[in-house]
């Protein structure tokens, strides 16, 4: 499993150039916004987590699709549904890997994205904690997507409709656990556990799911 | 094997890295000589000379901020015209040339971008806006960091060289972008008061220093540039000796 | 070891493609399937390797012992017409991931090396997969038959893409794995150069299906 | 803060990237010098040092 | 040509999820922002427009990196090389044929979103025609990041890197001409005017780079 | 109408792969290319296809007239390793974009029904590209070199995959198109059971180039 786990963020790292890339492209789209809003360092600063979540969703939303197509196209899907590891375990390292590669870079650089947005430092703990701890989710709810395309292979628009409204709630709870955490009335624990559950949810769902989608595929 | 090879060589008339390498280990010392010199002299104008009425000590900033965001623009002018050498005429110097400026591009606009938040906090009270200048300057750098993970993503040299070519052409739209972005867009960035058709609008008295500095870091530009170029030369000969020893190896068990 | 098919039936979108396949192989025995364009060879071959849901009947592996009977799929090597192979990946790189993804802990196969220069390409594994020749890249396929054990071979067309000299190679090969007490499953179009192997041609479309709506 | 510390920073700062691209690229020469030279050990010439030899 | 159009068009159809995939994600970023700024329905209706241009621009970034990859992969791309009909039309219907299918279902629900954002008519008429006018410079603007694409093994991030940086222009223009449409000092025209160039530009430019690209990376 | 090479060499990533390759094929000639997996056949045919830049030398496609010199890629059918098509899109989809696609007005190829019937899969156009055995896959991607017409036919493998009598089929279109004037150049391993053809063997490996660095 460790094998798979490496091999997949070679391939991903292989891509592209390297973790960086996902920093890069968070800070494009950080450099793109301000441009859309306006220079206004106060509203910058308001919406600034509301960006950063939306710039993680995006971020794993590229390149998720193919999680399982690119393996079915070349055929090493069928060796692994033939593994007598159960497929969940597998479904579930790839979905590491990919997590691995494009969301945790992103965690990581966080902090840097929300200096240009002009946060203060509660907000930037708080938009790191919720992402390291939902983006997962995003993960998960993506793999399920990502096996239904495989097993329908004329499915795109199912998998749009299935991914994009389950990230929903996740990206909600981030959202608010995040303001939460800032602004005073509210308390930050409450959405903050929903979004765990939300994780450990998907984190259990997800895979199996997936898994599930990829045994009937159709041939 | 020999026929080929004879071929071949007629190629490497064309462009020949030799003479290159040898006209650079001639000039380097003398460019970095001049460089350093520059540099003495710039960094003791750049001290000696009155501050500014209105902007204090701090003014002396502009005399690495400037240069520093000039040569960030002219590094991509000399990338993109590599970037013609290499699709119109296949300079196998060009590519060269591009992919040793890019770092250093990088660099350059890393600076002036430090320099101009160094110098906004006290000017503007602000380390950073999102004005035009300011993003387009960013957007450059990001550019730069782009150009470099590209050519790492692409393990074919030549097929590298073409792709990046085309990207850094089409990402040429920016410079006039980041040149006239002042004057396009009102922003808080002093707009052009040296490079103006009409002359300068700027004291002399800062003028001199400024222009010491912009020649010394221009020298060094040049300096470090072909430095990178030669080690990139190197390296692409280092490669090609490798795969060379290791088909006669091959060759030698065969047989 | 044995395995045995017994009144197989398959179908592809509503068409029954074959019906009342059984056959039954021992230790050290081969089947080489043959059979027009579209018959269903690659179909059976999916179906014993527990890809495809069979419509009607069973396929069993039993152990030597006769004890254990499990369903063929976790104890074969499956070689079908993709190579499952990365490109972005040298032919090392591809080939490790493979020894240690397939492989159980007691029962192990060839060092990468060994493998490669088992099917004549032992100089080029450095190379990314996607700079090989069709005919380099089906070699290296094959190569991960021999990575990591496995008593089954089930394979879809081995020598597509591959040079005379390959041919005689991959024979070869088969025949060491029969001579271990492997089991083979091919499907093919040219003579695969084996000897001693039973044949079955496949006739395809065994008629359309009324299935529960008829 | 002073204006000061801003100049400073600034120049420092300067320094700071100037000599590490500089260094930087030095080490990269000195590195492939090295390597040619343990090519060149090894008994690998180039073409044209070859023709040079007579060869 | 209208062949290539037509097929493109069903393929995104069929297997990209096409239309949905980016009015949901459209969508999804809608329900989010208020999150961010909270129930302020002033502020919302004023940065309603630079949303629905960040949405439509990220939108457009989904599905663009295989453009050319996909044809890549299957072969269809040798044969496209070899053809009399300049390269250059064969990208530029491909990009149409992309647009149609992702950002023209934007432009038609930007009323929609318009109305979620608490935006008056005249900032939803001026978003809409904005995007009409503005979106296709940013698939062209997208192809060529696709065509470099094609020389990686794998798209995704990067390619989004290399583009988002040069659609900041379009943005700004898009953005600002909107913006000058509800608040009466700022003339709408001369923004507008800037923009409709600028996608004109990219309409030459985006297909002749993305054409060289392609002849580039062959092999 | 001449094809004509003249000197060719070409490169893939750092090394030679062929030098000093010379043909002249005229109208009705067909040229095969053997040799072993890696020497060059699929490099040679993308060389002419012009979809590979060559190192040296030229490829000149000659009008019957000797008027026009042009590059022979954009009167050229290729046929590559891969098929081409769409697995989404039906086969009378795929076929039919084609033949709008390659085609020229002037010069008309079949339509899409006869072009299948021709390769013998009149039946199952209807069904997605992706849902046909490899075999079939194949032959539909032949058939895409007869909704449009061009004079030169450049096959890499074209029967991988094709049972005997799809080999003889195939073998008749050939023929077919040879005698109304046509050139066909074809790399392969198997006997394509053709009459009177120029038979050319690679050999690989023309050695390390150098390049500029060296
Ligand atoms: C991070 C922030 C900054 C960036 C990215 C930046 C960028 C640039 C660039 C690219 C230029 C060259 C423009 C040209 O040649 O037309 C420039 C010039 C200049 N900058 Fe900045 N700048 C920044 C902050 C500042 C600040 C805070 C000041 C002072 C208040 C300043 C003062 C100047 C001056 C005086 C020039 C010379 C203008 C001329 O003569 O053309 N900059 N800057
Ligand atoms: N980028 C590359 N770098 C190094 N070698 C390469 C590269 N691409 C291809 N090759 C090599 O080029 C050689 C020629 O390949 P080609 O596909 O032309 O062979 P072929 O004769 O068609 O073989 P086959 O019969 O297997 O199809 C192969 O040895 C292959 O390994
Ligand atoms: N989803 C589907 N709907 C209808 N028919 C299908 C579907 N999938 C496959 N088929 C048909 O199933 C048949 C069997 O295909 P299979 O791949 O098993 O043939 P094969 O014997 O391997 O042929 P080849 O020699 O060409 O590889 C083919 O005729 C194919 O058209
Ligand atoms: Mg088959
Ligand atoms: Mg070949």
């Amino acid at each position: 499993m460790t094998a798979l786990f490496l091999r997949d963020l070679k391939l991903s790292i292989r891509a592209g150039g390297g973790a960086l890339i996902g920093v890069l492209f968070f800070l494009t789209i950080v450099a793109v916004i301000p441009f859309g809003v306006g220079p206004d360092l106060k509203l910058l600063s308001r919406i600034g987590p509301a960006i950063v979540w939306i710039g993680a969703l995006l971020a794993a939303l590229l390149g998720l699709d193919r999680l399982f197509q690119a393996e079915r196209d070349d055929g090493s899907l069928d060796l692994m549904l033939m593994q007598e590891t159960p497929l969940v375990l597998t479904v579930l390292v790839k979905c590491l890997a990919h997590w691995t590669a494009t969301s945790l870079p992103l965690v990581i650089a966080s902090p840097l994205l929300g200096l240009f947005m002009n946060m203060d430092e509660a907000a930037i703990g708080a938009t790191m904690l919720t992402l390291l701890v939902g983006s997962p989710a995003i993960t998960f709810i993506g793999a399920v997507g990502a096996a239904v395309a495989v097993a329908l292979p004329r499915g795109g628009l199912l998998v749009s409709i299935l991914v994009l409204p389950l990230t929903i709630p996740v990206l909600i709870f981030g959202v608010s656990a995040t303001y939460a955490a800032v602004e005073d009335p509210a308390p930050f624990l409450p959405p903050f556990l929903i979004l765990t559950a939300l994780t450990l949810f998907f984190t259990v769902i997800g895979p199996a799911a997936a898994a599930l989608a990829l045994r009937n595929t159709a041939d | 094997m020999s026929q080929t090879s004879l071929a071949i060589s007629k190629f490497s008339d064309l462009a020949n890295p030799t003479r290159f390498l040898a006209l650079a280990a001639r000039i380097i010392p003398w460019l970095a000589g001049i460089t350093a010199l520059c540099f003495a002299a710039g960094l003791y104008l750049s001290f000696a000379t009155e501050g500014d009425y209105q902007q204090g000590e701090t003014v002396r900033i502009m005399y690495i901020h400037v240069p520093a965001a000039w040569l960030s623009m002219m590094c991509y002018t000399i990338m993109s015209v590599s970037a013609i050498g290499t699709l119109v005429w296949r300079h196998p110097l060009a590519d060269v040339s591009a992919k040793a400026a890019a770092p250093l591009g990088a660099a350059f606009t890393l600076l002036a971008l430090v320099t101009g938040s160094l110098w906004g906090k006290p000017m503007w009270g602000t380390w950073w806006v999102w004005d035009a200048r300011l993003t387009s300057v960013f957007v450059l750098f990001l550019m730069y960091l782009g150009l470099i993970a590209l050519g790492r993503a692409i393990d074919d040299p030549s097929k590298a060289a073409r792709v990046s070519a085309v990207l850094i052409l089409v990402g040429f739209v920016n410079i006039p972008i980041i040149k006239f972005s002042v004057e396009w867009w009102n922003t808080l960035h002093q707009s052009a008061s040296v490079l103006r058709l009409d002359g300068p609008a700027i004291d002399p008295e800062f003028l001199r220093p400024l222009f010491v500095m912009a020649i010394a870091f221009t020298l060094l530009f040049f300096t470090l540039h072909i430095m990178a170029m030669r080690n990139e030369i190197w390296r692409r000969r280092i490669a090609a000796q490798r795969r060379l020893a290791a088909r006669m190896a091959n060759r030698e068990e065969q047989t | 070891m044995h395995l045995t098919a017994e009144n197989l039936a398959a179908r592809r979108g509503e068409d029954l493609i074959f019906a009342n396949i059984s056959f039954h192989l021992r230790a050290g025995e081969a089947l080489v399937l043959t059979g027009r364009n579209g018959s269903g060879k690659s179909t059976l071959l999916r179906v014993v390797a527990g890809l495809l849901r069979p419509e009607k009947g069973t396929v069993i592996l039993r152990d030597g012992e006769g004890r254990e009977d499990r369903h063929p799929g976790e104890a074969s090597h499956y070689l079908g017409h993709r190579n499952a192979m990365k490109n972005e990946l040298t032919v090392a790189e591809n080939l490790e991931f493979w020894r240690v993804f397939l492989g159980n802990p007691g029962t192990a196969g060839l060092p990468v090396e060994d493998a490669a220069e088992a099917v004549g390409l032992s100089g080029i594994t450095h190379l990314p997969f996607g700079y090989l020749s069709a005919g380099q890249q089906r070699r290296i396929a094959f190569a991960k038959l021999l990575v990591a054990h496995r008593p089954v071979w089930i394979l879809d067309e081995p020598t597509a893409a591959l040079d005379a000299s390959a041919d005689r190679l991959l024979a070869g090969l088969i025949e060491a794995h029969l001579a271990k007490g492997g089991i083979v499953l091919a499907a093919t179009h040219q003579p695969l150069g084996l000897e001693n192997v039973q044949e079955m041609k496949m006739t395809g479309f065994a008629g359309v299906d009324q299935g529960v709506w008829g | 803060m002073t204006h000061a510390f801003y100049v400073y920073a600034s120049y420092g700062f300067a320094a700071l990237v100037t000599v590490a691209v500089t260094l930087w690229t030095w080490n990269d020469g000195r590195a492939r010098r090295r390597e040619l030279a343990s090519l060149e050990a090894a008994g690998i010439r180039r073409r044209s040092a070859r023709a040079g030899d007579g060869q």
